[in-house]
């Protein structure tokens, strides 16, 4: 299990590409990775958004994203886990979270990066702040639940 | 007795302070050291508290050397 | 939408990236990105698999995952995808299929990547030949269900 | 009239052919066809048929010029 906290940008697939690297001993254990990335838009409720802030809580934005992880190794049997967020400025187009698990059957994988993915955006201790085109800035006030359609 | 608490994102520009300190002779509930620290200003409907870095319920208790924290719904990901 | 079969062994995440990289007018427009990589295992209802070999149909691999993303872009707001199988030999570790998909809002780019890989599994005509340790040859009879827990 | 006719996979081990070519007078059901080119070997259950590279019902009508495929299950991702 690893999980980061980045300050600055980085390249999702690098950076799986690098800790896959080094998972030398799960080559050909592991049948199935499941990922997801999310990555900052330049739109949001109608409005451009120039820049963002990622506010968060040091110290109990890990405890709980550890917590998370480790739920969803109970759950399912994961061979190994990356969770990466962005903290600080970002800009549009940036990736702010990257979610990557390696399992044995597909089923799995699918099933615990979802999972990780949807208690990371409603527990982990993270909070954006939009610098909208006109210079605005105002707070972003809750996530959306990631199993429901959502309005374009 | 002393338990320092925190204001993060949204909730700590309405509050206008990132943290503060009590003092307390006793246990107190959360919404209650609240009260006290923010007595012009009723905590918003959707906050959210946690205790040492856990999440607790509003109305736990928190004690000397704890370290409370006030936050809106968060927004990562 | 691509599709793509390849002879010869890739890096999933370098393909991911460079594909990625290509969709500058996508940039700040997907919020998300779903990816599925699929692994060779070294092993296989309990015995030891050396090397496999992959046959396809020709044309109609091709013709069946097209559909399968059409179907996916039909139920989905999909903004690009990208599909990737490996053919003929491969080894243990090696990546032998990447579905790709990028959305505005993750829950689509999470149904429809596992959508598409569900459908690839159930409907695009490759085979498995495995080589086990002892030398022996032998089919792989039919794909589990990814939807349902499946015993290690 | 002629149809062409191919086999994958393990299904192809078993007839002991990758391709067959049917000459035909008037459009055949694909079972039928299976029949008249595997008189000796009934079909397996799983098997599955494609005409033209499309998914097709053992009962569906092939016809002139038609690339007729037989194949186990797909094992493929």
């Amino acid at each position: 299990m690893s999980i980061k906290l980045c300050e600055q940008a980085f390249d999702p697939w690098r950076e799986i590409a690098s800790y896959q690297a080094g998972l030398a001993s799960l080559a050909g254990k592991y049948g199935a990775t499941g990922v997801f990335v999310g990555s900052m838009r330049d739109f949001n409720r109608g409005d451009g958004v120039k820049s963002m802030f990622l506010e968060h809580y040091p110290g109990m934005t890990e405890k709980q994203l550890q917590h998370i992880v480790e739920q969803a190794q109970a759950q399912w049997p994961i061979l190994e886990s990356l969770v990466m967020h962005r903290v600080g400025w970002v800009k549009p187009d940036d990736a702010l979270v990257v979610v990557a698990v390696w399992s044995a059957q597909r089923g799995d994988a699918f099933d615990a990066s979802r999972f990780i993915m949807e208690n990371l955006k409603s527990r982990a201790p993270f909070w954006k702040k939009e610098v909208l085109a006109s210079g605005a800035e105002r707070w972003v006030e809750k996530n959306t639940d990631g199993y429901q359609r959502q309005p374009g | 007795m002393s338990i320092k608490v925190r204001y993060f994102a949204s909730l700590k520009d309405s509050v206008g302070r990132g943290e503060d300190e009590l003092h307390v002779s006793d246990p107190l509930a959360v919404h209650a050291v609240w009260q006290r620290l923010n007595p012009d200003f009723a905590m918003p409907d959707a906050v959210l508290a946690a205790v040492n870095m856990d999440y607790v319920a509003l109305d736990a208790l928190v004690t000397d050397g704890d370290v409370l924290a006030f936050f809106p719904p968060v927004t990562g990901g």
